[in-house]
């Protein structure tokens, strides 16, 4: 294991301090906690948290800032984070308008969020949550869990975030993170693992000449390996999945080309390149595309492509101002 | 059957078992979930332990349930709730209590199995902790039942906890993590029950 | 060599294509080369092109847009693009307040930018150049060629391209650009190496424990190898070289911490904590910090710092509106 | 000596030979450049390959300044200029001729030499591929002088390449990409050094 780290077990809260020492002007930490929160308080509005484990920079402290999120919670690495610091920080963000917690559907992250907020409710907070589901790769009919929330959560925090921000009800901002989140689908794949820094080793082992398809974001194995193809069939085969799954014909979608950690752009460029063509051989308008790391796996290569249908609201909410570290619309 | 001192005991060599495991439990964890359970769960027991002297005069119910606090602020993941409430209903159980018998005993599993359902909605054949827990419970009290010595219940419970580790080897996960990679979890044993019949092992190893 | 491409061969061509399909409203290609210029031409300013070897994403095409460049031109991968390429670009931007090239300082690129201009001057367009030289990894007394152009090259298509926008003279954008070039230094490392998809191997070898110090941004070897080390004791090593170079104490600085490709920028937030530390331990202030990947070299790992000493008025041009795909200030 | 006919013979074995050796260039680049002057260069005589049908019948002159043209505008790098320069410097030299003597290669190499130093400014010892030309040039104008045939001075001008190539793996780089590595360089030998003798090489291989 190679990185350009300090101990293993300081990574996630070096990775915390640099992160706000780098945008004192967009965010500041709770002191004591991984959490990180917007250096303003905005009130008169719902407050938006999310969070996971860490190792998925710029997910989810990036996030925060103006028309996005209100506090990330960062747990260790690929660990979703312990109720008490999801509790600090809904205490920290809530406002009268309620809080909403936008959760990526697994197990140990919906667990410890869920039991955050039975903490606030205790305390008088109102607090309501999301989850996001957007991985085709794993069936949600087939395995009870359901479908493992990626990339397309940022979606789900630039959009619900935007209405938040116009001083939407609580109920409002959940009811279009909810038709996000409906409207999402994503899938990945992988050429290299990742290796968690405590953990010293790479999370599978991968040939020369395979890669692994329908990872999720923890640096763990996908549903299958494959010989390695070109760009544009490997696109082909996630495309054929997400498309599969929700009939986008005829609509207009945003495309998120989401690189793992280690992918270079150029790559995901040409990826790009196959998937804009693809869609519009299929009669679906792209809208807006964005490229580049937005949920990531460590030093994994590969990639993910998420589909958002969209309708008005959504266009709007996606073109809406924000102003975070880590995505920025003017 | 045991007194307050006893637990503090047990949960010192829990810690240390988790701890000499940790790497193994994080390898078990690496093909069929996110290489991670032995960090976790050291993370968190390294935490209980550092926070015993605390407790020491405390009753079995409150040791227990400081345990279960602090694997749910440190554990993270999915075993962090779940063996965190599987600590804090133990402790629930025996509120109050500063010597338990072996029905408290069979009590305190109960409630930890019921815990982790609780939280976590798996049933057995869902390749889970549950696998080892719940067959463990069901030894366990049949060997109270039968008037067994703890030192011979908790073997058989052990022994039980472990078949079902062997169970998990042989069914497709459809809870946890392991859930996503489908038939590749085949052949895989499962970190979490495989963590637990650890623990179990810690206590039988002091009777 | 495991890459998501297609040919070897196509690959920048596909990805100056994934890149204007993904960001039209921002960028187009002039048919026929690889020159990204603004959608919408911007007359009544100076014009600002740069370009450079593909490889580099999101340099250079992705700072096109405004506040920033108005052309960007891609040779082949770590190969200076040719004078006729950035002849066509300059003759698509020119405006009558004439057009300035911001170079990296390689000799190829030098050449054949200036090939162009002499290609434009003979068509009576206004042309001028600065040569950006960051890089004191190389010592520019030692060796004829003088210091690299590195990562330091984003600060200068930021401010000289907002001084630009202001309606700026060329002498005066000119002007900016060379002060930023004058107070501008960064260094570099890599503990991978990048491999160029057409050569098929990676530019260099190194052992599981070592590390390149002083590379540049062509996957070249560095000027040495050395142990590896912890991230905190890599830091002190780079800043010791740029702080020995410019004096910088009592000043406010811009502090960029570039990833190389495929670095994560986990590690990048942890470089930046001690960066961020270094320098208040010196009485230098930092003004703004940038953490991410702005000039990479394909999937290289490792990353590189740069300082840019401030006076009022280039934190002002800092500040200013920049709205392009790679780079956006509100 | 040479009829517009031979001149294109001779940059169809340049291109051939190039391509041939494009691996090999480019592997010399990569421990002190950065790993391209093969493929750079393959590409550039590829096009000039395909530009060749549109000059058959013109002057050698044209023909010279076309491959110049197509290596500026299709290598890139350092070497594009450099060898683009050389090609239209050279072809400026015997504009309008068909057919060329010895004393006129003389003058295109030193067109071409000269070429390459006003663009790139170096000088003997820089290790670049001046360390191949400029010996290469005084052998073939030593053995012009002398009355040898072509075979025989462009033989002289292959061996003096030849240690040129050998005499930069003595010495650091101090121009282009090189000389960033340092005394790292020494020991290597200069790419451009050596595609340039395999150029030369070319055209003795038609006499
Ligand atoms: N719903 C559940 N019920 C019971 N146990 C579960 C459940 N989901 C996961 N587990 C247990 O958790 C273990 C994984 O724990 P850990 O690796 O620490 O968490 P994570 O999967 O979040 O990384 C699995 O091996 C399994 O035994
Ligand atoms: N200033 C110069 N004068 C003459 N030749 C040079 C000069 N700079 C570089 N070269 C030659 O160019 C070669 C490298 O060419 P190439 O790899 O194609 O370009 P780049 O260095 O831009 O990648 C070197 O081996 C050297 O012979
Ligand atoms: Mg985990
Ligand atoms: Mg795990
Ligand atoms: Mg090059
Ligand atoms: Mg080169």
């Amino acid at each position: 294991m190679k990185k350009i780290i300090n101990e293993a077990s300081q990574v996630e809260e070096q990775m915390v301090e640099g992160l706000v020492k780098a945008y004192p002007d967009y965010v500041k930490r709770i002191p004591g906690t991984t959490v990180v929160v917007r250096s303003d308080k905005k009130t008169g509005k719902v407050a938006l948290i999310s969070g996971g484990g860490s190792g998925h920079e710029p997910a989810h402290a990036g996030y925060v800032g103006k028309g996005m999120l209100d506090a990330a919670v960062a747990g260790a690495v690929f660990t979703s984070p312990t109720p008490d610091q999801v509790f600090e920080g809904i205490k920290e963000i809530a406002t009268d308008q309620g809080v909403l917690m936008v959760v990526k559907n697994y197990t140990g992250d919906v667990m410890n969020f869920e039991m955050a907020a039975d903490m606030a409710r205790d305390e008088g907070i109102k607090v309501d949550e999301v989850v996001v589901n957007d991985d085709v790769a794993v069936d949600g009919s087939l395995y009870t869990v359901g479908r493992r929330g990626i990339a397309g959560t940022v979606f789900v925090h630039k959009i619900a975030g935007a209405k938040a921000e116009t001083g939407a009800s609580l109920e409002e901002v959940k009811a279009v993170a909810e038709k996000v989140i409906a409207n999402v689908r994503s899938m990945s794949m992988a050429i290299t693992p990742c290796t968690v820094p405590a953990a010293g080793k790479p999370g599978f082992e991968i040939a020369d000449d395979e890669m692994e398809i329908g990872i999720g974001i923890h640096g763990e194995p996908g549903t299958h390996k494959e010989k390695m193809q070109k760009a544009d069939q490997i696109v082909d085969q996630l495309l054929d999945k997400i498309l599969a799954d929700i009939d986008f014909a005829g609509s207009e979608v945003a495309v998120m080309i989401n690189g793992c950690g280690a992918t270079p752009l150029m790559e995901l460029f040409v990826v790009n390149n196959h998937v804009s063509d693809v869609l519009a051989s299929k009669n679906i308008k792209v809208y807006r595309t964005f490229v580049g790391e937005y949920m990531t796996s460590l030093e994994m290569e590969g990639f993910s492509i998420s589909l958002l249908k969209l309708d008005d609201e959504m266009k709007t909410l996606l073109d809406a101002t924000a102003d975070t570290p880590a995505f920025k619309k003017l | 059957m045991t007194d307050s001192k006893k637990v503090i005991e047990i949960i010192k060599v829990m810690a240390e078992i988790i701890h000499e495991n940790a790497q193994f439990l994080t390898d078990l964890d690496a093909p069929i979930g996110d290489n991670d359970h032995g960090i976790n769960m050291d993370r968190g027991f390294q935490k209980v332990l550092s926070d015993l002297p605390g407790v020491e005069k405390d009753d079995i119910g409150a040791i227990l349930k400081k345990a279960g606090m602090d694997l749910v602020s440190t554990v993270g993941g999915s075993s962090g709730p779940l063996y965190g409430t599987a600590f804090m209903k133990a402790g629930a159980a025996v509120a109050g209590k500063y010597e338990i018998n072996a029905s408290d005993f069979v009590a305190i599993m109960e409630a930890a199995v019921g815990g982790v359902q609780l939280r976590g909605k798996a049933e057995k054949g869902e390749k889970t902790m549950i696998d080892a827990m719940i067959p463990a419970l069901e030894a366990i009290k049949k060997g109270v039942s039968e008037g067994k010595s703890p030192a011979a219940f908790l073997a058989d419970g052990v022994a039980a906890a472990k078949e079902g580790v062997e169970y998990t080897k042989t069914i497709i996960a459809t809870k946890g993590r392991a859930s996503y990679v489908g038939e590749r979890s085949i052949g895989h044993q499962d970190p979490g029950a495989t963590s637990f019949t650890l623990l179990l092992e810690s206590i039988a190893a002091l009777y």
